[in-house]
């Protein structure tokens, strides 16, 4: 056992920096993987998928333990691999298997497995906020430290159910976190349009809660602002909402062609924002980690991918009698 | 020991006994303790009508006031749910469904099976129902067959004190989302009702009256006006059974069905809307699996395909009252209407 | 013909004067006297009263037409009669009978009048908001200088649909004004609690739209806030939120014993903070009304509500065969 | 003229056609322009699937995309319409319903008889429904029955593309508001339309196909379903009639009477779920006013109780299809299966 402190970028240990790195390369490619595999026609379904905003669910979900909760979005796939979800599990689920992470009855946007703290994607976009006021009241009535984390957009923060949550938990002193994701777009729609452009973290005042902007693509600063709102609700100082500004690079969906967007938009962001090509320049610079390092992971990371969709695809459809089952506990 | 209490103590108490004994039930909802924030006395009013009464001075902490966002406050039910509470949550109107239906729908009756089967949410919507205090058409309708219509989640129609406390309880020791419906006319009613604990189990339908000649299925206040069309039949010869399904999901189809067998004629009374209502439920039943056994029609008594009107006059008309129920009876069993009865 | 200008208060002319004080006393009278009726047991139902916020309902809506459009609540006879909404009518209407405003169909909480730009109370908390950015893509499409005013209670402020018709609004740049009526109560809780006891008008920043508070007590102060929203939404500057402080003498319905308020709350409001009070001591101070001619109008609005009920009660309830129409158009 | 169009473009032409015909009809919803805002082409999507594509590029001033607010756009086209405009508003999925269902259930479909007949709405809600793509629980329901239930509102279900443009028609000029289902799995499904504008008047049935052996009755998808398996049975020598309701509200209950009168036989089918659904309603009605007519019980065939699955083996065997139709018609006709078909 050493006793020197391991070098820090941020106040995180290699360790912790090795592990945030994971997080967002295999969401990365298990994301870059269902863009092509998608194409192929064999992935059944809506897919929305994730990349380009890996930070944000790496940087938040870090300081989250197995009780605590996440309530995810219709884009859920890297708020799921960061919680903890298998990722056989959920590429199964993906393709429809009885192997699935929910034996293939909910798919992409129904990911969920409660035993991880992870209450699922969700295909209703603003359902999330409201479920995690449940945990924060469920931590309250218990007094555990437990905290709630909901995920959603900027288009999501125009529903009546997230603006009602922001009330309700500081109504009610909720240790929970709101993160809003925003990449600028709903569907097609601008944030410029839908929400005047302004900042999501602005309604938090009308509630009387900390709203606070932080550079989604940057895994250290969501980390920092992740982690004091985490800390203020686990020391029961009440929610905050924490506006991530990010994009994402494929489509709102797969098959979504984004004539919406700027010629070279994505590529743009591809070359300059990147959340993984910055963080593997920020500690590699200072040496605190060795790019072979991140190189060993990056083909873990890929091996990991291939291996699980090689095992969905082998993998048994559910049979026809799971129809019937899980509807109730008891009927 | 059963003493006589009324519907709306009998929901009181069983609330209270179930927070007495698990201590993961929590009350929530608007104005459930009443006075918030405010200068006056706490607990001002228990609820819109007091049925959740007392429940702060017994469980201060395990009782809150929301603010007027059912969809934020369900949502936190189906939550807190999952993380594992055992939520009451009230929804002082049914009617008021529309602003917080997703969470229900799409989020708490979901979660198992969109999950694989790996979820619970042990979660109880109270609310209220029913038409005849002219409350007019945004406080006074039924709804129940739109939470029927949606797998996941179990409805509870209570149409007595004894059942109200029963079901109640069972509702709380469910594993499965419940919605429970109280019909603000029976808050009033007297009833035996046992002072200790007891669960009615869903899916037990409660034969409330025997009788050869006519199955009448009736739920929540409809049970008491086919009561009392009963009795009136009864002066004529005809001896009505009357079976209270008192959860509409699960549904007890075998009690139905045993009582069609036995009298051969059904007559479905019912406070909801008649289009893919729950009387159309219930006699679709019968279309599919009695029909061997029917002898007559089938008749079902609702209120129009109208909203619900206001002035008294109207609303007592609207709602489904014993003569009618009386009259469809005598249709299907093909008596005459005694001397001065249209 | 007279050239002098008439004399005025706030820029209203002595008529204005007069019209609002008559608006506010005949709502004043009409909701004093359903108090006394309702003990009587013959009026059905819920009603809900407004007396004590009179000069929010008369100070806005003497800014509109008749083809501007109004979307109340479920206190809605002060919004009802400021716009212009018989009052035999609505007496008529809240005795359930057939010449009630609505043929007895809706009552209290109902009573609408779509030739008056009357687009009903609401028994729907929040239900109004999302109404009037309706009338104002109606105006917005023709083209008119139509608005469309929805009023709002502070806990009604806690409604997603109310939230989502701020940005809504913002979002289409209405002609709509969103107005609360803070009267410090959502039933029995308090506004200390059920908002964090902030000022609604708070949340119109995170949508970009001004949020302004006035006294609702001052029919002068709401007339001058409400004309500059209605103002600029008619010049298709878009939408307003103006929060009213206000607060009502009675229950939050009929029957409610406000034991939640502190003892002698309402006697100290109606002795120091009356609407109608405040407007003689302005008005009559000045010289610019004659005390004679409020006391005339005390009067006759005594008379006319006098009159609404003794008819209301005379009046024929409706056939039976009224529960079957007005369902559809055509069926 | 007619020619061969598909049923997306059905609707959209009928869109088209009648915001020509009158400058009240505006277009609104989530993306129905699609990139506005945005720095790139406008009118990117014209709807998640394309359905109001080229509405922007010829009434630019009447199409506007929504912020993801439900209840705020429904509620304004009620107010819209209220106050003179004809809009049509877009519920991308009618799953969504549950975050502003108050705005129809309470609004829109209650103004004129809360209003002693006064008001007049007249709004469309066009919406998605239905299983079959993959789009799992929440983006895969049917739920008609819920609005059906509802007093106040229309309710319309095409079948096929010269259906949803005459009943799109039909929707924007009728004067009270109107909820219009598209199935997503018959955008494609081509049929002969013609250009000009004509509208179909709700209420009337359409006998798909004649047959005198059993009546078929079915909406929207279910229609080509029940095709298919009238075709198997005629194999087999049995007849089927099959009843397009067309609109569940107002229903044409003469149409379905009349032929179980020649019938005797009556089959259901349906996509929405079996409880205080479509189905029951129509075999209640049957129970009720043909029961002299009917030789044998009446057969419903729908998805089970249970919440849409993503999986497609799954959802194949959810979803009712021809196998299962013709089997329940041979059960009612006394016919036995054909060799191979169990
Ligand atoms: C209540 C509801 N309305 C609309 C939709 C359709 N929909 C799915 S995702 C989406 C856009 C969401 O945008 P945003 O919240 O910014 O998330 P992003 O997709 O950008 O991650 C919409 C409109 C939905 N699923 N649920
Ligand atoms: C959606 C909805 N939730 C709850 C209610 C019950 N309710 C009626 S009035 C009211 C309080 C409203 O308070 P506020 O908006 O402040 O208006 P005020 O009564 O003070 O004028 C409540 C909770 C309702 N009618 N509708
Ligand atoms: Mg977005
Ligand atoms: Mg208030």
């Amino acid at each position: 056992m050493s006793t020197t402190t391991p070098p820090a970028v941020g106040g995180l240990t290699s360790q912790e920096l090795l592990a945030g790195y994971r997080t967002m390369r295999v969401i990365r490619e298990f994301e870059e993987r269902l863009h092509r595999e998608f194409a192929t026609g064999e992935i059944p379904g809506f897919v929305h998928l994730y990349a380009g905003e890996e930070a944000i669910a790496a940087g938040v979900i870090s300081h989250l333990n197995d009780d605590d909760y996440v309530a995810s979005t219709h884009r859920g796939h890297g708020h799921a691999l960061a919680k903890g979800c298998d990722v056989d599990g959920m590429m199964a689920e993906i393709y429809g298997r009885y192997d699935g992470i929910c034996h293939g009855k909910g798919g992409s946007m129904h990911i969920a497995d409660l035993s991880k703290g992870m209450l699922g994607a969700n295909g209703i976009v603003g359902a999330g906020p409201p479920l995690v006021c449940g945990v924060g009241l469920t931590a309250r009535i218990r007094k555990t430290a437990q905290v709630g984390v909901s995920f959603t957009g900027d288009g999501g923060s125009n529903q009546g159910m997230f603006l009602e949550s922001l009330n309700l938990a500081a109504v009610w002193n909720l240790p929970v976190v709101f993160v809003v994701e925003n990449n600028g777009y709903a569907e097609a729609t601008s944030n410029e349009f839908h929400s005047s452009g302004l900042d999501v973290a602005k309604r938090a005042d009308g509630f009387g809660i900390p709203g606070v902007v932080v550079d989604g693509h940057d895994f250290f600063a969501v980390h920092e602002a992740a982690g004091e709102a985490i800390g203020r609700a686990r020391r029961g100082d009440g929610p905050t909402l924490l506006e991530c500004k990010t994009n994402r690079y494929y489509g709102h969906f797969e098959g979504d062609q984004q004539t919406y967007r700027a010629p070279g938009e994505v590529e743009e962001l591809r070359a300059t924002r990147d959340c993984l090509d910055g963080f593997r320049a920020a500690v590699t610079e200072g040496g605190l980690i060795a790019a072979a390092e991140l190189d060993a992971i990056d083909a873990e990371a890929l091996a990991q991918i291939e291996s699980s969709v090689a095992r969905a695809k082998a993998a048994a459809v559910p049979d026809l009698s799971e129809v019937l089952t899980d509807v109730y506990v008891d009927y | 020991m059963a003493r006589k209490t009324s519907f709306q103590n009998a929901i009181n108490e069983a609330m209270l006994q179930e927070m007495e004994r698990d201590e993961r039930v929590v009350v929530f909802g608007e104005d459930v303790v009443g006075g918030s924030g405010a200068p006056g006395v706490l607990d001002a009013w228990g609820g819109v009508l007091g049925v959740t009464k007392g429940i702060h001075a017994r469980f201060p902490d395990r009782i809150l006031d929301t603010p007027i966002s059912e969809a934020a406050y369900v949502g936190a039910a189906a939550g807190a749910a999952a993380s594992g509470l055992r939520p009451v949550a009230e929804l002082m109107f049914v009617d008021f469904m529309g602003v917080c239906f997703d969470q229900i729908l799409n989020q708490a009756a979901k979660f198992r099976y969109m999950f694989g089967g790996k979820a619970v949410t042990p979660m109880v919507l109270r609310t209220m129902f029913g038409a005849g205090i002219r409350a007019a058409s945004q406080h006074s309708q039924a709804l129940y067959p739109m939470f029927t219509h949606v797998p996941g989640i179990k409805v509870v129609v209570p149409s007595s004190a004894y059942d109200a406390k029963g079901l109640l309880i069972q509702s709380i020791r469910d594993d499965d989302p419940v919605i429970f419906f109280e019909h603000k006319a029976l808050y009033t009613l007297e009833g035996d009702v046992p002072e200790e604990a007891y669960a009615i189990p869903f899916g037990e339908a409660n034969v409330v009256r025997s009788g050869g000649d006519v199955t009448i299925v009736a739920l929540g206040r409809m049970v008491g006006v086919a009561q009392e069309a009963a009795k009136v039949l009864a002066g004529e010869g005809i001896e009505a059974e009357i079976v209270d399904p008192r959860t509409t999901s699960p549904l007890d189809e075998e009690t139905i069905l045993e009582s069609i067998e036995e009298t051969g004629r059904l007559v479905v009374v019912d406070e909801a809307g008649p289009r893919c209502g729950f009387a159309a439920d219930i006699a679709a039943l019968a279309a599919e699996k009695a029909f061997g056994d029917l002898k007559a029609p089938i008749r079902t008594v609702t209120p129009p395909h109208t909203p619900v009107p206001f002035s008294p006059v109207l609303e007592d008309a609207y709602v489904p009252d014993a003569a009618k129920v009386a009259a469809a009876v005598r249709e299907v069993t093909g008596a005459a209407a005694p001397a001065g009865v249209a």
